[in-house]
């Protein structure tokens, strides 16, 4: 086949071809979660501004006593984890297993302190700090159980685990991130 | 208009068919209402967002919620009997509610549970008619010039705030009862019940500024017996 | 950079009728659904507009039919206010939403990325699949609100609070019908976040050896860019929407301050901002913009140098320009909002983004225009509609300078000038966008050539007819016009009406236009004559397989890139005058 | 069909300029002191943007014309835009680069002088209520204080829009509220805009003044008239289903008429 000749401004350099082995290629799912990352991450950030501006659109943020019951779940979390990433260098199953178990008990023991605020009468629309306490809570158990159901897909997918690993791990940075928000504005 | 005409020649000769009731004896209770107290100051009402209403009162309107007469009498004061009543039968003429001149005519109009209501606009632009109910089904509708009338009715006993929002100042009342048996004050704050069986009733009289009041009346026949309230009207 | 890891991405091809062409996860499929699923809805929302537009000129006459469809809305045929507003609600949340963002980016783009960047599928096939399932769901959410009984949603498509979060008490179209738009759009969001994920992770991981980025064909840089932009955008409105739901049924305060009375009624509510959502929504509303345009820019970059024949001048500028509005994209939202009450000097503040944007939307569009000089033009409907797209697109944008400066804002705030400038900007550019790309792609997509006489008839009967549509709406705008209005009752406005007839005959005139597209895309889907692999002569990688591709794009070979999308215009050596990008070196 | 667009384009360009260059459509006649900076940046632009419109569609038109061809068939030579993109971003950035500077200088000078500037001490004040679907104004009466407002009071059926309390405020007796916004000529007003329930906004064309209502806001807005007469205030961000219908009128009156009109309101109360 033969190639017209072309005007020189027109043709682009080819590309400099990345030799193969040149250290792990990240996969395709591993770039998917941090595509997911970045689009949570701006979700939360733009949840946390709308708290700024709300917390400042009038004197009415009460302060509520978060339940004890935050710091342990945050506990479970962290470890959950550890065990996951255990796992994951070890090729350990158990470990797998173990960090299902902690998630679930993670948002079991979200539920609980839920339970515990509206035993003290706080529920959503008592006011803007239970509102979007609530809300941040109920955001990210919702993240963890997809978390959850990742970890659940990898048992059957090996080859997602690291991407797995990824996502739960941002789970409980985002978490930490939770509670430093939740604990300082209701210090 | 065609429309509203066909009805009311269908709602008089249903009066009239139904007219030659069984009934044996009847009687009727007439009153007066009238009010002692300060009135309330009454305020001209400023419809000057739509010309159109303005050009059709040559006088001012004034605002409707205390509407008083000669002798201290209280107009659109509803009267009706509030217990003792004694299953008498359902009332199915049609009531009559006109948007005219941007104002509600009549500003008060009793009804009965069930009974058909059909509400016209005989402005030349649209209003929207929100009747403000808890106990029924709240709703909120425009009626364009040239859209045909509303027909509703309600399923439930219920004062109702009448109000439209495109003209903040139009403002009324449909009062469902459960009783057929109601009146509304006219201009001399007179009403009169009729078609009462004899028997012991409790006749209420309700005023949208100076509340309720009761009182108990006994029917032996065909009689007219009176029955006067007297209501007290605050300033503000 | 990363190449040649598509070979295991396309799962293989599945056997049932209804896991190949209704759940398919084949992304050819999924662009075709997204395609169908904008044409039911630009049919929607185009008769809504219609109805509206008979409205504005004739509003006392009964539309007929009309009282049937809508017994509340429009008893006896007449237009209630209420139903105007719900009319042109849902014309804004359909077109924007389920036309602007699925044709050009969702649709167009999960049909052709893939293959420009020559990977046999996206990266995630089945959050494909579930991005338009969602996206369908979301428009069945949005038009079910037509049938509620309290009536369909009337706060317009940016659903300003307290209006849309205080609930029935504002009156029609605030119960039911509001919470299921709200509904809608978060679900639509969830859908569009999934897609433009997928979007991403394919033109970063799966593109073929050789295909550096600086030899991805325009249109896919666009989408990738466009994805960037709506990955930010969609994960602040979805938010947004939760606390708008939340206000509306739960009954807490993000939106809606305390002290409202509203009927007589006072509201239950205390220490809300409705600020705040305005905030949220035009950080979200105004890269939208660039959502529903920029795809339409790829489009026309790369189908102007398949008939001009010459390469898109300055194409390294171009896509710098593309970075350079999405950036910027994002510190211009405070635009929307001089006259909001918000504070004065940040009206200044914003002002100065939003004229800087225009700089590199000039560049582009000078780009094209230098394109034309020196170019051996070939006028099909394709072209026609990427000239035209030019045209629009200047005509749009520079009614922006006026709107950009709070201080004419002052006076043109919330006119008609607003509708002519978003509508020439980002409806009838965008449209223009879809049009050139649908007749352009669709011997691929189908495998069978579109009539061209026709298609170039719709091209006149359009150009000309949202011309006499959108320009007099400038002039309403400078006559005061104000917008959203379902009948002009004031003094001032009645010497407008017999223009607004105008307007509203030429819509007319210019809908009835699309039916011969409408007659033209259906019966060259079974009738038009087969397609050859490259009819155009173009060089992207679609067209070096066939018409359509099979399942897997490429028949199990990927191809191997040696060349730029841009190699047009060779004189001499042999019988083309281009070079293919999967031309051996 | 190069030549056919060409024409077509050229027709679309002139007449949609011509129409503005000839004010067929436009704005009202100007009544307020600060409206003529407005006029003169929208004049401005106006040109500007005018001669960027027609510029740019002529040469799309004549390059259309010029390097159409009929058929695929013709093989003259392309040709590179002289100097490559170069020229193109130097264009662009200089010629819209110099107007956004001016437009910006200018233009928010302009914008301040209207919304950052404080009210003239002297300024007559008046709240504006707005509601759906109607706006309300009070002026302070004889005792020049303004009653406090109470939203459990306001009530459209008593005709207390502003949620007044006569019965324990003294102040808020003799308030005047009233259905148009009445303003004595060549004198500064403060309005105090209130909203009651949803947003809404304040425009009159003539005043070159708009400004959106917001509830849990009180947004102060001041303008002065030049010119007595009768206008229409309007409300341009939507509110409801009577958005359309939601105005009043703005009489501007001499000053003398003015006196007249608030002594016979005040009397009324």
């Amino acid at each position: 086949m033969s190639t017209a000749v072309l005007p020189p401004s027109t043709r682009v350099p080819a590309a400099p071809v990345v030799a193969s082995g040149g250290g792990p290629r990240p996969s395709v799912a591993q770039t998917g979660v941090w595509i997911g990352i970045a689009t949570i991450s701006m979700s939360f950030a733009a949840l946390t501004s709308a708290l700024v501006v709300r917390q400042s659109s009038a004197p009415d943020w009460q302060h509520i006593t978060l339940p004890p019951l935050l710091y342990l779940n945050t506990l479970l979390l962290v470890a959950s984890s550890g065990t996951l990433e255990w796992s994951r260098r070890r090729q350990a199953p158990a470990g797998l297993l173990a960090t299902l178990a902690l998630g679930l008990l993670f948002v079991a023991g979200q539920i609980l302190a839920w339970r515990r605020l509206g035993a003290q009468g706080v529920f959503l629309a008592t006011g803007p700090s239970s509102a979007f306490f609530y809300l941040f809570t109920a955001l990210h158990a919702l993240h963890v159980l997809g978390g959850l159901g990742g970890l659940v897909y990898v048992q059957r997918r090996a080859a997602a685990l690291n991407a797995a690993a990824l996502y739960w791990h941002f789970m409980a940075v985002l978490w930490l991130y939770l509670l430093v928000l939740l604990t300082w504005l209701n210090r | 208009m065609i429309v509203r005409f066909t009805a009311l020649i269908a709602v008089v000769a249903t009066a009239t068919i139904a007219a030659p009731r069984h009934q044996p004896a009847a009687g009727m209770i007439s009153g007066k209402v009238t009010y002692t107290g300060t009135l309330p100051k009454v305020r001209t009402i400023d419809m000057s967002k739509e010309p159109n209403c303005v050009t059709q009162h040559p006088t001012p309107v004034t605002t409707q919620d205390a509407v008083t007469g000669p002798g201290n009498s209280v107009r659109y004061v509803v009267v009706y009997i509030s217990a003792g009543d004694q299953g008498a039968p359902a009332a199915t003429d049609t009531v009559h509610y006109d948007q005219k001149g941007c104002l509600y005519i009549p500003h008060v109009a009793a009804m009965q549970v069930h009974q058909p209501l059909e509400i016209f606009n005989d402005d030349p632009h649209s209003h929207n008619i929100h009747p403000l109910a808890r106990v029924n089904a709240e709703w909120n509708k425009s009626q364009p010039k040239g859209a045909p009338p509303i027909r509703t009715s309600w399923d439930q006993p219920e004062f109702i705030p009448v109000k439209c929002n495109v003209h903040p100042w139009m403002h009324g009342y449909f009062v469902v009862l459960a009783t057929p048996h109601s009146a509304v004050t006219d201009s001399t704050g007179e009403f009169s019940l009729t078609g009462l069986p004899p028997g012991k009733y409790t006749v209420t009289a309700w005023h949208e500024r100076f509340g309720t009041q009761s009182q108990e009346v006994t029917i032996g026949g065909s009689e007219t017996k009176t029955a006067n309230f007297v209501l007290t009207a605050r300033p503000y | 950079m990363t190449h040649g890891v598509a070979t295991s991405h396309a799962p293989p091809r599945p056997q049932s009728f209804l896991r190949r062409n209704v759940f398919s996860v084949d992304h050819k499929v999924i662009g075709r659904q997204y395609l169908d699923l904008a044409l039911v809805a630009v049919v929607t929302g185009m008769v809504l507009s219609w109805v509206m537009r008979f409205h504005l000129g004739w509003p006392e006459t009964p539309v007929p039919g009309l009282g049937k469809l809508a017994p509340t809305g429009a008893a006896g045929g007449v237009i209630t206010p209420e139903y105007y507003l719900a009319l042109m609600t849902m014309h804004g949340t359909i077109m924007v939403f389920f036309v602007l963002t699925t044709a050009p980016f969702a649709g167009f783009g999960n049909f052709f990325l893939p293959i420009q960047v020559g990977a046999e599928d996206m990266a995630f096939p089945r959050i494909n699949m579930t991005s338009f399932w969602v996206t369908l769901l979301a428009l069945l959410v949005l038009l079910s609100a037509f049938f509620v009984g309290d009536g369909p949603p009337l706060s317009g498509w940016t659903a300003y609070a307290p209006l849309s979060a205080v609930g029935k008490d504002a009156g029609p179209g605030q119960g039911v019908g509001q919470t299921l738009w709200a509904v809608s759009i978060a679900m639509f969001c969830v859908a569009q976040l999934l897609g433009s994920l997928n979007f991403i992770a394919t033109t970063l991981d799966l593109r073929t050896k050789g295909m550096s980025l600086a030899r991805l064909p325009f249109a896919t840089w666009a989408w990738f860019i466009t994805s960037v932009i709506g990955l930010v955008a969609f994960a602040v409105l979805m938010p947004a929407c939760i606390l708008l739901i939340l206000d509306r049924v739960a009954g807490t305060s993000f939106f809606i301050p305390a002290g409202l009375v509203i009927s007589d009624r006072l509201q239950p509510h205390a220490g809300g901002s409705p600020l705040l959502w305005q905030h949220l929504f035009w950080f979200f509303g105004h890269p939208e913009v660039y959502i529903a345009i920029l795809p339409g820019f790829g489009i026309v970059s790369q189908i102007l140098p398949v008939f001009a024949r010459k390469p898109l001048l300055g194409p390294r500028v171009f896509i710098t320009c593309l970075i350079a509005i999405a950036f910027l994209s994002y510190t211009v939202w405070g635009h929307h909002m001089f006259l909001s009450g918000m504070n004065p000097l940040s009206a200044t503040l914003f002002s100065v983004p939003t004229l800087v944007i225009t700089i590199p939307a000039a560049i582009v569009t000078l780009l094209w225009i230098g394109t034309i000089y020196g170019a051996r033009l070939r006028f099909t409907a394709a072209s026609l509609f990427a000239l035209g797209f030019v045209s629009v697109f200047v005509s749009g944008g520079l009614s922006g300078f006026f709107l950009a400066q709070p201080s004419t804002d002052i006076y043109l705030h919330g006119t008609y000038f607003v509708v002519a400038h978003f509508h020439f900007v980002m409806g009838v550019a965008a449209m223009f966008g879809i049009f050139a790309g649908t007749y352009f792609w669709f011997p691929k997509m189908f495998g069978r050539m579109m009539n061209e006489t026709l298609g170039k008839w719709h091209f006149w009967l359009t150009f000309i007819g949202v011309y006499c549509v959108f320009m007099p709406m400038h002039y309403l705008g400078l006559a005061g016009n104000v917008r959203r209005y379902s009948a002009f009752t004031d003094d001032y406005l009645q010497p407008l009406i017999p223009l607004h007839r105008f307007i509203t005959i030429a819509a007319l005139f210019t809908g009835a236009a699309q039916l011969i597209f409408l007659f033209n895309l259906i019966r060259s889907r079974f009738r038009g004559p087969k397609a050859p692999d490259n009819p155009w002569e173009a060089t992207t990688l679609e067209w070096s397989t066939s018409s359509p591709p099979p399942h897997d794009n490429f028949g199990g070979r990927p191809p191997v890139v040696s060349h730029g999308p841009n190699e047009y215009g060779g004189t001499g050596g042999g019988p083309r005058d281009y070079v293919m990008q999967a031309d051996p070196q | 069909m190069g030549k056919l667009f060409a024409v077509v384009v050229t027709v679309i360009a002139l007449v949609s300029a011509a129409i503005f260059a000839l004010h067929t459509w436009w704005l009202p006649p100007d009544i307020s002191t600060h409206g003529s900076r407005i006029d003169r940046q929208l004049n401005e632009t106006m040109i500007v943007v005018g001669i960027l419109f027609v510029a740019a569609q002529l040469a799309l038109a004549f390059f259309v014309w010029r390097f159409g061809v009929g058929s695929a068939a013709t093989a003259r030579p392309v040709k590179t835009f002289p100097g490559g993109p170069t020229p193109m971003v130097v264009l662009a950035t200089v010629l819209v680069g110099i107007e956004i500077l001016v437009l910006t200088f200018v233009g928010s000078k302009v914008w301040a002088g209207v919304y950052q500037t404080p009210p003239a001490p002297g300024a007559l004040q008046i709240e504006v209520q707005a509601e759906q679907f109607a706006f309300y104004f009070r002026y302070a009466g004889s005792d020049g204080k303004f009653g406090g407002m109470h939203p459990d009071l306001m009530s459209d059926a008593n005709e207390n829009f502003f949620g007044l309390d006569p019965a324990n405020d003294t102040t808020a007796r003799d308030d005047i509220v009233v259905a148009s916004l009445v303003i004595p000529v060549d004198q500064p007003i403060l309005l105090q805009l209130h909203a009651k329930d949803v947003n809404h906004a304040f425009y009159v064309p003539e005043l070159r003044i708009q400004q959106d209502f917001v509830p849990g806001m009180v947004i102060p807005l001041h303008f002065t008239a030049t010119t007595p007469g009768k206008y229409e205030l309007v409300c341009t961000q939507l509110c409801g289903l009577g958005h359309y219908n939601m105005r009043a009128f703005v009489e501007v009156k001499t000053r003398a008429d003015f006196d007249q009109w608030l002594k016979e309101k005040a009397a009324a109360q």
